[in-house]
């Protein structure tokens, strides 16, 4: 079955990050297939590299970039909800005369249709959020 | 086909719980995770809620946030099944829906 | 595309507290194009969002409201609205924005998209669709 | 000396203003600001909970964030007082405390 | 600083599910440091902050209810729990970790840090505080 | 009098930034002097530089960059909450090996030991969040 995944809070300050990665990681190993993982809202905030999270924590940007990578998910955090938030990768950055980018390796950047293709194309959606 | 409805509020503070089993169909599933876990130990204010839920259909809540709350199979409302992540993958598969009662 | 699903848009949140309601707005706006078969259901403080005589000048805030009323023109037409949520927060159908679209079928009558449901009826909406987004 | 007592959370969704008005002391103040103010439209579940903080002191509404959600003076419960941000800052300086009822 | 101030934190939301819990207790190890007189008030889904047996193994969150048991050595001995907050989630005093100081004046006897209180006792402390912080 | 200001949660995402900064300027108009304003909690997302909100809306970092500078104000962004959440300044992105930073002008970073004193030297404390 093919699942389509929203992220709908920030990491540490909501759990709905947490969940949506161990969900994301048990539906893989069940052997559904991941449409896509779609962080809208505060969300966004999972997919900043700047991060430092203490150390005996759970490192949860790097927890999806490496989750990410091992399957070829597809991360998409929205272009509208990052610009208002802060989270920029270096194209945006630039377009936005900002001297400096912080998007995460393995995540990118687009529109909401995303988001609603992903609603179209899987079996299912689930949203995590607050 | 009925619908997995997921909790992640704790029924004391919040009415997520409350308008849930205000909306369930006949046959619906309903997952607790994350602070919404805390409605499923007895003996709460929130009982009477979760026991119409358990009449209408499946009452399910995380393992592992019951855990990391301290509330063990012992304290909770009869009726409710502990699952794991791969048991919440399940349900999301089974059921045609799912809605999330943020 | 092979063919349509059926797309439920769940408003619970009051506006401008947060701003769910403003960016579930953004996504029900993209989402129009792609000509699938939209709902939006505004139940519990979700129906705070569609008050009529929203000022926001004071609290230099976006006026988002009269987004609602453009709506119709992308097809996008049944507001599903529950009665027990307005009735609980001492409010009438008549407390919101009227929200109308012109139907083409019929000479471009106008009519009104605003739909006032018990709380069974949005159970039983709930239970027919494809896709559930919640905010 | 009194408390000013703030609540920012509706009352239809959250425990926020029950809890509060719990806890007031009497000559307490209460002031809704943000989402908070709609439980100041009078006829609604929550009025019973308003009058109770009337009858302990007074309580305010933010006049911004009541027109930002379109609840006219004519639509609150009597006895409510509108203030603007000078007013809150009146408020906080006139009471001992501030407590955010988050 | 010419006199010391009553501090009081107030926890009144879940552990885990957000972040307040686990930062409110960060504040509270750094002000033990300024010699205040410090009470932590625990109350509505606060309480829940104190179960005993929590285990966030499988949930991979870091478990902080541990640092509790620690405050007594920074003279934070005041914890006030609320007896209706925990009647109303099925829970009693028993249900919580035990947290106790060591008083000095008193040969070091290990002494309970947690208070139950009413409602109204609550009340009354908040209207003792001079700073009143809420996460 | 003197007020100290906290705000707990991010812009846009929650009101509570917009009600202190509206609370914060009524103060200073009042006459009244600001001990400190401490960003907590997902409050320290105020604090980057890096957003691009849209034209028609506030930019709630630039009105507290200029606020602050208008009246001196002292804006201070939690560091334990901040490295969290991917809020760095020059020294700190240093200091973890990052390649960027995002700390809006104006802000500074330091301890929670600066909340606790504010409510020290404070003669009120007002918290805005969520």
């Amino acid at each position: 079955m093919q699942l389509a995944i929203v992220v709908n809070e920030g990491p540490y300050t909501h759990q709905a990050s947490d969940t949506a990665y161990h969900f994301t990681k048990a539906a893989l190993e069940k052997g559904h297939g991941i449409t896509r993982v779609f962080f809208y809202h505060d969300g966004v905030n999972n997919g900043t590299r700047l991060t430092v999270p203490p150390q005996d924590d759970r490192n949860l940007q790097k927890l999806w970039s490496e989750l990410g990578e091992k399957h070829g998910l597809d991360l998409v955090v929205c272009i509208a909800a990052a610009q208002r938030r802060g989270i920029l990768d270096a194209d945006e950055a630039r377009r936005h005369g900002k001297d400096a980018s912080n998007l995460a390796p393995g995540f990118r950047i687009s529109g909401l249709g995303q988001l609603i293709e992903a609603g179209i194309e899987a079996d299912r959606l689930v949203v995590f959020g607050d | 086909m009925s619908t997995l409805h997921t909790v992640n509020k704790t029924p004391f503070e919040r009415n997520a719980l409350q308008s849930c089993v205000g909306h369930l169909s006949p046959g619906d599933a309903l997952l607790m995770i994350e602070d919404g876990v805390v409605g499923a130990r007895k003996g709460s204010s929130a009982t009477a809620m979760v026991q119409a839920a358990l009449a209408s259909g499946g009452v399910y809540a995380l393992a592992s946030d019951l855990d990391a709350r301290g509330i063990r199979p012992e304290d909770m409302i009869e009726g409710i099944q502990r699952v794991d992540y791969g048991g919440f993958v399940d349900l999301v598969a089974q059921h045609a829906r799912t809605v999330a009662w943020l | 595309m092979a063919q349509k699903k059926k797309f439920l848009y769940v408003n619970r949140k009051a506006p401008y507290g947060t701003i769910y309601a403003l960016e579930a707005l953004e996504v029900v706006l993209i989402g129009a194009a792609f000509e699938q078969d939209v709902s939006l259901a505004f139940l519990d403080d979700g129906v705070f969002q569609l008050m009529a005589g929203q000022d926001t000048a004071a609290a230099s805030m976006k006026n988002f409201s009269r987004t609602f009323k453009a709506l119709g023109d992308y097809d996008v037409r049944k507001f599903y609205v529950e009665r027990e949520s307005l009735a609980e927060r001492g409010l009438t159908v008549e407390d919101l924005m009227p929200i109308t679209y012109e139907d083409e079928a019929e000479d471009y009558a106008e009519k009104p998209s605003i739909i006032p449901v018990s709380r069974a009826e949005m159970a039983a909406l709930i239970a027919q669709q494809d896709v559930v987004l919640s905010f």
